[in-house]
């Protein structure tokens, strides 16, 4: 059957659509309604797709153009297994950052949400890119607007910050851009309807298929492997992420690390690990150690943090840390876990900036050691803190814990000590997470944290989703799972 | 004669050429230098255009060894162009700093 | 020992030693001589490798006009001989030997060459003023007429540059 | 041929203009309907229009190769020259008082720049360099007044000179070295197996007279100070279609004369390219002054460049076209907006984007393109120059090297864009009497281009085979 | 009546509605619905595990499965509860218990706002939903979601007073060293999974499953399991959160620091006794931990001035007797003391908080003395509780010790004598608690005094009841010696001993040896009682002397926490600063922009090349010439 267009180009041009709209809307109230409708209607698309998950309805969620014909590429987008996940998890989370940052202004709000919008696009064309100049391209765009937003709406120091972030995840994407290349080499022809239109492709699956020897393996993997290590990051190539976090506006810092993190794990899971299977085994354990040795480092420096956005930007790094080596685990527990937990992660920690965004607008503060008894003022943004807070440490019942769980589980199938080295962490989170509750939410209010008052309905509503999200995956996560279980299968099987 | 010999020679001037650019700093012999390094390369073409002359082809078409000479007779007409451009510049230089020393050229630096 | 060869090494020692002369005399005008002396024996050699009508174009051309260009813009500056200071020794010791170095280079190169055709000096057609002109007319006719272009573009930039406004 | 022809007649036409013409704005259109012409007969020869090839039948002996590739650069050439004129007419206006002569100057570097394209012999290889350079020196000192224009015209002048005896020497030697004795290029190539040391002699001389040229390091040195000293409209032209049209020259020659014996003399091409690499992209970090950075920043594209001549393929071919187009069309519309700037140094651009979100947002969208972030021309130029290198087998170290270059290049381009975007303008930076609604348009079409030969090369590379 | 076990979701779910309600409707509830409502659902769990009982007590236990919670190849962990004879005895326990501490809270927290107080119920029920959940789980998932919510139940209570920073860092230290055994628990959960690959009770227990577990892997198992209980139940070296926990309001320390939450180590491990019977190394383990634990914690208690404290380390000591049970392989008497010490030490505590109550917050005995003629119920009730605790017969307590102490002996006679010198502390420090409260005359200020009375009936009523459950409570586990077939509880636990008693090696020690060692322990803590007694009878602040020599290590509580804050807090503190500023910092980022520096000086090098003399550039060039023909014409490639 013909369709008319697919799932994944709606996922892509209707950001697209809404945020060159938005460029062009002048008063700042339009631009948000713009901007949050269109993000409605994306959520839309994307749950609607979720109908449609079933292989017969291929054509809905696969379309592939000829684009430049004698270089073997095609504009080739389709939707599925860890890409669907992550697509939700796009659509999910840009509605409910609109909504949590209703109440900011910016000035010049038009180009803003345009280009937020536009970031949405990026990514969303990363997550159903099954061609690899496609996949570069939207590498890139998602970038691009990133970097324009933070050092143009970002904190006081955030023109360096941003720029050590560009730089460093520019030379990164361009190494990976020379490891395409190499590995387009040695693809096979590309063959429509037939006739060799191409000596080499680009395609997903030419790539999987690519003839390359051992050692050309491991070198590229570690070209490849540097670009998406940048992006999630991993241990020593994770120091933009603080500064970026700290200076970048809360919305964008939300996109950062709810979404923007998990293009490298989505990167690693179907960039990497497929096409240099010799190289994976080999450099595995080296992979994980550096991500163990990430998540004990990040962890311990979240413990002096004095700084909230900073300390949420080392956790986060703790917990890509331990995603990436759940992903060289590479047995389906762990695997499963990582598909659920990208999710998880995504939403949770959104909801942990959402809170900190609401204080420091209120308080002008993000030092710790400045705030306290938040509690007595704003019981309910502190409830949701504390709800959202153990979800990210992985309280049972919510939806971190079975992804945690089941990644634990299965690292701890590859390697015993580096689960228990791992595990610290979870004593570790607890510290810290405890030590910021306990210094911005208890204790007694001083005179930055008298006005304080409690959250608009607005924020509550979008906290409220998150915090539902939360329990709903925590009790029930089967169906993220069954979502993901095509993909797990695809890497588990060795 | 000898082939090398010439080239010899004619290598010889064009470094003579050379030196002369790098020595000197007044721009007029600068520029002569340039020409003395073209009249070794003209002086090494018609060279070479002997040379052929005595090879095979030469024998079957008689022209065969005039595109050397040909080619020269161009070099001189360019020379010849670039004398008038070179000297107009250096001209209009003196005009404005009353000196055409090229070290004294070094507003652009860096 | 021909005749050829005697004549082949005066005029290259009078070349070269003119050369050197050319860039080691202070006073431009002395170069610009030294440099006619070096242009008359480059036509020497070209009347030895029978390419008369080089010969004389070189003679007219460079030595006749272009020369006396380079002396007419010189007079007009009148630039006196002591007008250059000497420019730095260490520099021109680097220059010197950098280019001596170069002609090593290149003569090491290409004298270690072996068989190639000797020069054919006496007879052979090939410079003669008959010859020339019916290649270049009828062969070279584009060249000659492109060459027209440069004519053009050089007289314009003289003009443009040179204009008083 | 047509283009050939028809540059150096109306080349002539407008220096008459400049003679019997006494209004200053007159030429620029003239010029403008010029180009044109160029581009339509050129279109015509290349057949664009499926007429049949129109052009004059003139026996050249061989001495000139028309084919479509050569026709196509040919396109791309008087295709950017149109935006130049368009972007800069006005700004010609203001150097001088002889504005027909410096048009007419442009056409016969047009001219030159149609030989290079096309030239089957060295002879016309060397004359067309000579048309191309000779009325460079001469824009580069227009501006007569001004001492810093008339040093970058003599340091210019010298050093091409210089470079003459070069690229004769290598000639001279080229021709003693072949047994053919000929200086058809294709006759040059004599099979595989080592090349005699006469040819190789003359090859080295070639390649430092033509990168000379194209001002690779180490022969890149009159770059800078050129490039500063003379008029920024005519920096702007030289900077990017003589440039190109060097390049052009580079790959053809060594192509059809080098081509079988290309491993003899790759490693050279190495060197060089990265030389040039290393030098634009560092030196230009420092710069303070956006013209000169500019400057240096040309040096660093002809690094990637370098990687055609490198490669040699047919890739090579098709990422040197896109790269002259879209490297060109780039680099003349910074420079278009540059020229109206009042202060030339980077904080000149401070706060740019406020008085002119249009101007900015195409400079934006070219700096991008120069850095060659995608969807730009500028990354699928450079994507193809990285393909068409990778293609050599055992030098893949080059385009790491090359990319980690890239990368540092952004680190200057993307200087301005935070001066125009996140720097509060100190007081204000043009005038905003020169900045017309044609000149917006016409700067707006250009970032289109941009991004519409980013989207799909095709457009450019499709002339290739007509 | 099967339909019973149709419904026991019920049991977990009334509390889980009640702290929903109470939880989201705080702002406008009364404080009489909030206590209401919280104590009725509890109410509601307690009938329903009533009947659950007595369902089970015929000998059909179930299985209820509800869903998957999450499903994939290699592994499946379903949503499920396992009724059987153990879990419905905690049900019993954990929802009586819980209901008489919910009625004593509605009035013992009356003096709080409408707001915090059901803010304080809705934790309460949670808490019994978390416990429930627990002991009902029907794999080690599910308890482990129990496990940990009861964590974040005592975190959240303790913190109760969140302006204190005090009780806050109470609290993050019972929720850090709760995790520090949660994280032995789950390596010990991924160890097995990794083995026998699923979680739920009756297949890993199957034959079958155990058979694949080789002694390495049931020991590491087993001994990983037990670093979970240590934190949980507070053993060496993770009890020092105990004590500290009494921050919180009283009734909770009774409720989870007493009751029920601590018991959990002791329920896992008597769930999976067969695992631990397996591994007989693992017993030592639990029998010397559980051992010096409760030796450690006694003699601290001596030296405790603070009512609360005192009661606490008593917790912990007798928590330590159960894993010495445990650890001897007498599952059964562990359990027995879980459940005679839920009712006496509940009792305890209850009394305290009614001494609190009374006293207006004083917690110092060496403040109080003489309560016993101004509130005659609670000195009545918290008699009877430190006879219970001190194991005299025929109270509760002394059934139960005595059966542990017995197993010890069985064991090795040395476990036993230290046992039993543990046993005549607890008589002592037990009754100077109780000598120093309600004998001699008071000490407290005269405003103190003035408003001194006897508790509301909400707090009296359940320390009677309370009080006769610690009486009776242990008759259900008379001695064979005693009463032939009077062990009701044994009998009734049998089948989910079964497995262990078959494979452990039974031995039987003869009627006279029982006695003896029985009349032993008895006597000697008759008399340790009676010694505390008389000296406290009439204790005078003023004749207090400073502690010296071994008794201010006792004071200090043999400096425990010192010691973990030079070994383990600090350096790790150390550890991280250095790693923030020295590495972080200086190091990796330093390197980063050590790079961009590094860029930037070196063009502000090459720029001097750029030196504006023709000269030099062209001079530059030749050179540039001379390389290439070098590389081009001597270097062969």
């Amino acid at each position: 059957m013909g369709t008319f267009i697919t799932f994944p180009e709606l996922l892509l041009w209707l950001p697209l659509l809404a945020g060159i709209i938005c460029f062009f809307v002048k008063t700042e109230t339009a631009a948000k309604a713009v901007a949050f409708g269109g993000s409605l209607v994306v959520l839309g698309v994307a749950l609607s797709s979720l109908c449609y998950t079933d292989a017969k309805f291929l054509t809905y969620n696969a379309v592939n153009y000829i684009w430049l014909k004698e270089l073997g590429t095609g504009f080739y987008v389709s939707l599925d297994g860890a890409g669907r996940i992550l697509t939700l998890l796009t659509a999910v989370a840009f509605p409910i950052i609109f909504l949590t940052t209703y109440k900011n202004s910016y000035k010049n709000a038009g180009a803003f949400f345009g280009l937020m919008l536009l970031t949405q696009c990026g990514l969303m064309g990363v997550f159903v890119a099954k061609d690899a100049l496609v996949f570069y391209f939207f590498w890139e765009l998602a970038l691009i607007p990133v970097y324009f937003l933070c050092s143009r709406w970002g904190g006081e120091k955030r023109i360096q910050a941003t720029f050590k972030f560009f730089v460093y995840t520019f030379l990164g994407s361009l190494l990976m851009l020379t490891g395409i290349i190499y590995v387009y080499l040695h693809t096979g022809p590309r063959i429509s309807e037939g006739v060799v239109v191409a000596l080499h492709s680009f395609s997903l699956q030419a790539f999987y298929s690519a003839t390359l020897s051992a050692v050309e393996q491991g070198w590229l993997f570690w070209l490849f492997f540097i670009a998406f290590a940048i992006k999630m990051p991993i241990f020593p190539f994770h120091t933009w992420q603080p500064d970026a976090y700290d200076q970048s506006p809360t919305a964008t810092t939300m996109v950062l690390s709810g979404i923007m993190v998990k293009m490298g794990l989505f990167g690693v899971i179907k960039w990497l690990i497929p096409i240099f299977p010799l190289a994976v085994p080999k450099f595995a354990n080296a992979v994980m150690i550096l991500s163990v040795i990430g998540i004990i480092y990040a962890s311990c420096i979240a413990m002096v943090q004095d700084n909230l956005k900073k300390l949420v930007a080392y956790s986060s790094i703790a917990h890509i840390g331990l995603m990436c080596a759940a992903i060289f685990a590479m047995n389906e527990l762990s695997l499963q876990g990582i598909m659920i937990q990208m999710f998880s992660h995504g939403i949770n920690i959104i909801g942990l900036w959402v809170v900190i965004e609401l204080i420091e607008q209120q308080t002008g503060v993000k030092k710790m050691s400045e705030l306290g008894g938040v509690a007595h003022k704003a019981p309910v943004l502190t409830i949701m803190l504390i709800i959202i807070a153990f979800a990210n440490i992985a309280l049972p019942l919510t939806n971190a814990f079975v992804g945690e769980f089941m990644m634990f589980a299965g690292i701890y199938q590859h390697s015993i000590w580096m689960a228990a080295v791992a595990g610290l962490s979870i004593i570790l989170a607890a510290v810290y997470t405890l030590n910021m509750i306990q210094k911005v939410f208890y204790g007694n209010t001083n005179h930055t944290t008298e006005k304080i008052n409690d959250i608009s309905f607005a924020q509550k509503l979008g906290l409220a989703l998150i915090v539902v999200m939360i329990f709903a995956f925590g009790v029930y996560p089967q169906p993220m799972i069954d979502l993901a279980k095509e993909a797990v299968n695809g890497l588990a099987i060795k | 004669m000898d082939i090398k010999a010439y080239i010899a020679l004619s290598l010889t001037l064009f470094s003579i050429g050379i030196v002369g650019v790098l020595t000197r700093r007044n721009a007029i012999i600068v520029f002569m230098c340039v020409e003395v390094m073209l009249n070794a390369v003209n002086l090494l073409l018609v060279a070479f255009s002997n040379m052929h002359a005595a090879s095979a082809t030469a024998k079957a078409l008689p022209t065969f060894a005039s595109d050397a000479q040909i080619f020269v007779f161009f070099i001189m007409i360019v020379a010849a162009a670039e004398v008038s451009v070179g000297l107009s510049i250096i001209v209009m230089l003196y005009r404005n700093t009353h000196s055409i020393d090229v070290n004294f050229l070094n507003r652009l630096k860096n | 020992m021909g005749i050829i060869t005697i004549s082949f090494i005066l005029l290259s020692i009078m070349a070269i030693a003119s050369g050197i002369m050319m860039i080691l005399s202070k006073n431009p005008v002395n170069s610009i001589l030294w440099l006619i002396v070096l242009f008359f024996a480059i036509s020497g050699h070209y009347i030895l490798l029978n390419a008369q009508f080089l010969a004389i174009v070189n003679i007219i051309v460079y030595a006749g006009a272009i020369m006396v260009l380079f002396l007419f813009v010189v007079m007009l500056m009148n630039l006196n001989a002591e007008s250059e200071p000497v420019k730095n020794k260490r520099l021109q010791f680097i220059a010197i030997i950098s280019g001596g170095s170069l002609l090593l280079v290149l003569l090491s190169a290409v004298m270690s060459i072996k068989d190639m055709h000797p020069v054919m000096v006496a007879g052979g057609n090939a410079g003669l003023i008959k010859t020339l002109g019916k290649v270049l007319f009828t062969d070279y006719v584009l060249p000659f007429e492109i060459s027209s272009v440069l004519f053009l573009s050089a007289m314009v930039g003289a003009v443009v540059i040179g204009k008083k406004d | 041929m047509n283009a050939i022809l028809f540059s150096a007649i109306w080349g002539v036409i407008m220096m008459f203009s400049g003679v019997f013409i006494k209004s200053k704005t007159t030429p620029k259109y003239l010029a403008i309907a010029g180009i044109i012409l160029l581009f339509i007969v050129n279109a015509l020869e290349l057949n664009v229009f499926n007429t049949g090839s129109l052009h004059f039948e003139i026996d050249t002996k061989e001495m000139l190769n028309i084919k479509s590739s050569n026709l196509a650069f040919l396109a791309v050439v008087f295709a950017s020259t149109l935006l130049f004129f368009l972007l800069n007419g006005r700004d010609v206006e203001k150097v001088g008082e002889h504005v027909g002569e410096y048009f007419a100057l442009i056409f016969f570097v047009l001219c030159g720049v149609s030989i290079v394209a096309t030239y089957n012999t060295l002879l016309l290889l060397f004359l067309g360099v000579e048309i191309m350079s000779i009325p460079l020196y001469i824009l580069t000192g227009s501006d007569k007044r001004n001492l810093k224009s008339n040093e970058a015209s003599l340091k210019y002048f010298l050093m091409g000179a210089f470079s003459t005896g070069i690229m004769l020497m290598g000639i001279a030697f080229i021709y003693g070295g072949n047994p053919n004795g000929s200086f058809f290029i294709n006759n040059i190539q004599m099979g595989e197996g080592t090349m005699p040391v006469m040819m190789a002699v003359g090859l080295v001389f070639m390649m430092i007279a033509l990168s000379f040229k194209v001002s690779a390091a180490p022969f890149h040195f009159w770059t800078p100070d050129v490039y500063d000293g003379a008029p920024t409209v005519f920096t702007s032209f030289m900077s990017t279609i003589v440039k190109v049209a060097g390049f052009f020259a580079f790959v053809r020659l060594f192509e059809n004369s080098f081509g079988k014996v290309h491993e003899q003399w790759q490693n050279l091409i190495v060197f060089i390219t990265v030389a040039t690499l290393l030098i634009g992209n560092i030196t230009a970090v420092f710069q303070q002054s956006v013209k000169r950075m500019l400057a240096y920043s040309s040096i660093a594209q002809a690094g990637f460049m370098m990687l055609a001549v490198f490669a040699l393929n047919d890739r090579a071919q098709e990422g040197l076209l896109l790269y002259s187009a879209a490297y060109s069309i780039a680099t003349i519309g910074i420079f278009a907006v540059l020229v109206k700037m009042k202060d030339y140094t980077i904080e000149g651009f401070n706060g740019f984007s406020k008085s002119q979100p249009l101007l900015a947002l195409c400079t934006t969208i070219f700096l991008l393109s120069l850095t060659g972030i995608p969807l730009t021309a500028g990354f699928q130029s450079k994507f193809f120059m990285l393909m068409a290198a990778a293609e050599i087998a055992g030098k893949f170290w080059l385009i790491i090297v090359a990319v980690l270059f890239a990368a540092i290049s952004a680190y200057f381009y993307f200087r301005v864009i935070q001066a125009m975007y996140f720097k509060e303008a100190s007081d204000t930076v043009i005038e905003e009497s020169d900045i017309t609604t044609g000149f917006k348009i016409t700067l707006a079409i250009c970032a289109v281009l941009i991004i519409a030969i980013g989207i799909y090369p095709e457009l450019v590379v499709g002339w290739m085979y007509h | 009546m099967n339909n019973v076990l149709q419904i026991v979701w019920l049991i977990p779910f009334l509390p889980l509605v009640g702290f929903l309600i109470t939880g989201l409707m705080r702002n406008n509830l009364s404080k009489s619905a909030a206590g209401f409502i919280a104590s009725a659902a509890i109410l509601g769990s307690f009938a329903l595990s009533v009947f659950v009982f007595f369902q089970v007590k015929t000998g059909n236990t179930h299985v209820a499965y509800y869903f998957d919670l999450f499903r994939i190849n290699t592994l499946t962990v379903a949503f499920d509860f396992k009724i059987d004879q153990l879990s419905s005895l905690f049900l019993l326990i954990i929802t009586g218990v819980g209901f008489l501490i919910h009625v004593y809270s509605t009035s013992y927290m009356h003096d709080e706002d409408s707001k915090d107080f059901s803010k304080y119920f809705s934790y309460l029920n949670l808490f019994v939903f978390s416990m429930l959940l627990l002991v009902m789980g029907g794999n080690y998932v599910i308890m482990f979601f129990g496990w940990e919510g009861v964590g974040l139940c005592s975190y959240l209570l303790i913190g109760y007073w969140f302006k204190n920073n005090d009780y806050t860092n109470a609290a993050k230290k019972a929720f850090i060293m709760n995790r520090i055994g949660d994280l032995g628990f789950l390596l010990g959960l991924f160890w097995l999974i990794s083995i026998v690959g699923t979680v739920s009770y009756d297949e890993v227990f199957s034959a079958v499953n155990l058979a694949k577990l080789s002694t390495a892997d049931v020991t590491g198992i087993t001994l990983l399991f037990f670093v979970g209980a240590c934190g949980k139940s507070a053993q060496i070296p993770l009890y020092t959160w105990l004590p500290d926990a009494m921050a919180g309001p009283t009734p909770v320390s009774a409720l989870i620091h007493a009751a029920t939450m601590v018991t959990a180590g002791i329920y896992m491990i008597a769930r999976s006794n067969i695992l631990y019977t397996m591994a007989p190394a693992t017993q030592n383990v639990v029998a010397i931990i559980g051992l010096s634990t409760a030796i450690v914690a006694a003699t601290i208690a001596i030296k405790q001035n603070d009512i609360k404290k005192v009661l606490a380390y008593s917790t912990v000591s007798q928590l330590g007797y159960m894993f010495l049970g445990l650890g001897v392989g007498a599952y059964t008497g562990a359990v027995f003391h879980v459940m005679t010490h839920a009712f006496f030490k509940a009792l305890l505590f209850l009394g305290a908080g009614s001494v609190i109550h009374a006293m207006g917050g004083e917690q110092d005995m060496r403040n109080m003395g003489g309560l016993k003629k101004y509130m005659s119920i609670t000195n009545m009730t918290f008699l009877l509780g430190c006879i219970a605790i001190a194991g005299m017969p025929p109270f509760s307590g002394f059934f139960s010790k005595d059966e542990i102490l017995a197993g010890a002996f069985a064991k090795n006679p040395l476990l036993w004598g230290i046992g039993v010198v543990g046993a005549m502390m607890t008589a002592f420090y037990m009754f100077r608690l109780y000598a120093m409260t309600f004998l001699g005359k008071f000490r407290g200020t005269h405003e103190q005094e003035h408003h001194l009375h006897e508790s509301p009936k909400a707090i009296t009523f359940p320390l009677i009841v309370l009080a006769i459950l610690a009486v009776v409570g242990g008759w259900i586990g008379i001695p064979e010696i005693f009463l032939h077939g009077g062990h009701k509880l044994e009998a009734f636990l049998e089948p989910v001993f079964a497995q262990s008693n078959a494979i452990a090696a039974k031995h039987e020690i003869s009627h006279n040896t029982e006695f003896l060692i029985m009349g032993v322990s008895v006597l000697l803590s008759l008399l340790s009682l009676l010694f505390g007694l008389k000296i406290f009878s009439n204790y005078k602040k003023e004749n207090e002397v400073p502690a010296t020599g071994f008794a201010t290590v006792l004071e200090n509580k043999w400096y425990v926490d010192e010691l973990y804050n030079k070994i383990i807090t600090q350096p790790l503190r150390t550890l991280s600063i250095f790693f923030n500023y020295t590495v972080e910092k200086k190091g990796i980022d330093g390197f980063v922009n050590g790079t961009g520096k590094f860029v930037n000086y070196g063009s502000r090098q090459l720029r001097w090349l750029q030196s504006g003399q023709v000269g030099a550039y062209i001079l530059l060039m030749v050179i540039g010439m001379l390389v290439l023909f070098i590389i081009q014409l001597f270097i062969k490639n």
